[in-house]
């Protein structure tokens, strides 16, 4: 993994290497989420997933809600990293790192970054179910389709 | 040249992730209405568009040399 | 590191290790949070922090907040690991994981770990500053004594 | 023999990190009254205090054999 504090990649994720990019001597506070593949979601057994992302958009979306933080709390340094590519039970989907001289800021900003993520970064999961394969549509995996295709409905 | 770029299940019904069309200048709302005349692709009243990486409005021009994203409801995280 | 959930060490802590230990294949979120040694407080330098603990209460203790946790969010695994002795800037002196199917819970369980353990485990931290040495007594860490001796209150 | 371990800046003023009593029974609140009559710790009235690793009142029972500790305020983390 590069230096840079917004990266969409392949290969599996380091949670060191995010964690090492926003350590600060001034900082008392890391807080990390990693967002894993889950085996089970109401009773439904997933086998692998798949995410798409339109990349230099999702790049700079990262670094739009890493501006947005920077705004809300202007103590804190903040990486994320997604994966993209087919990810088994338990691989890393996403990781969060925000450092932070106290630690409040730290989890408050990490929490506004995956919510924002979910709302305005162009990637997308392909559930693989142990009965068929769903795009998952409902940004905030509320909802997911029933069949291929997702409801429709006007989210501007 | 206008570059459309699919994703998702958009990029699955068409069956490409691409599409390019030789026109000048559009609406992001025309666009949509010339592109549902050739592909099933009702929903695309529906999702989100980015011109150039940015999202836009559905009354948004589009021209030559730009690119637009049909963007579904995201489930990233 | 053992595989124990609640923690005291003196080694430095590996926060992949602590990762490991909350992991399940129903969990879709784990959150961390990772404590390490400021340099600066309110403009006051430190060169380096002691921590002393009460060793087997503060397991004890450490353990009893993995339960309340276990009765606030049932679906959460915890894991937390407390260094002491000496530490320098940067270092690690706590490393909480929790775990869980949803984010929300696992924020919020992390969250109250940190709180709990700056309330109720027998930990002490001495702050060696540039100009001199403190033991630091306020539980949460808003009013660092000003001599090398808490001002007495009543805790109970 | 009750035992009592200190920390922190109760050790550094007493000097050592534990104290051996060759007492029977008392309360936590006589233990601190004969402490203070020997060490120079005031905040004893102050501090929370633990027998055999569980928090205790002051009018709680210390019979020979216990581990009683004193717990000034933490700042772990």
């Amino acid at each position: 993994m590069s230096n840079n504090l917004f990266e969409i990649v392949e290969e599996p994720i380091e949670i060191n290497a995010i964690i090492k990019k926003v350590e600060r001597r001034e900082a008392g506070a890391i807080t990390t989420f990693i967002g894993t593949v889950r085996e089970w979601t109401r009773g439904k057994q997933t086998i692998y997933l798949e995410y798409q992302a339109y990349i230099p958009m999702a790049v700079k979306m990262l670094a739009k809600i890493g501006e947005e933080i920077g705004e809300k709390w202007p103590d804190t340094k903040i990486g994320i990293t997604h994966r993209i590519g087919r990810l088994d039970i338990s691989e890393i989907a996403v990781a969060i790192a925000v450092s932070s001289p106290h630690r409040k800021a730290a989890y408050e900003a990490n929490e506004y970054a995956i919510e924002r993520i979910k709302q305005i970064v162009p990637i997308w999961k392909k559930e693989h179910w142990s009965d068929g394969e769903t795009w998952i549509g409902d940004q905030l995996e509320n909802v997911p389709y029933e069949s291929g295709r997702p409801n429709v409905k006007d989210v501007e | 040249m206008i570059t459309i770029l699919l994703f998702a299940h958009l990029q699955e019904t068409v069956g490409k992730d691409r599409i390019e069309l030789p026109i000048e200048q559009l609406t992001v709302m025309e666009l949509k209405t010339a592109l549902k005349q050739t592909y099933p692709l009702l929903e695309l009243d529906h999702v989100m568009t980015a011109v150039n990486e940015e999202f836009a409005r559905d009354n948004s021009k589009v021209t030559a040399g730009d690119i637009v994203a049909f963007i579904p409801p995201v489930s990233g995280g």
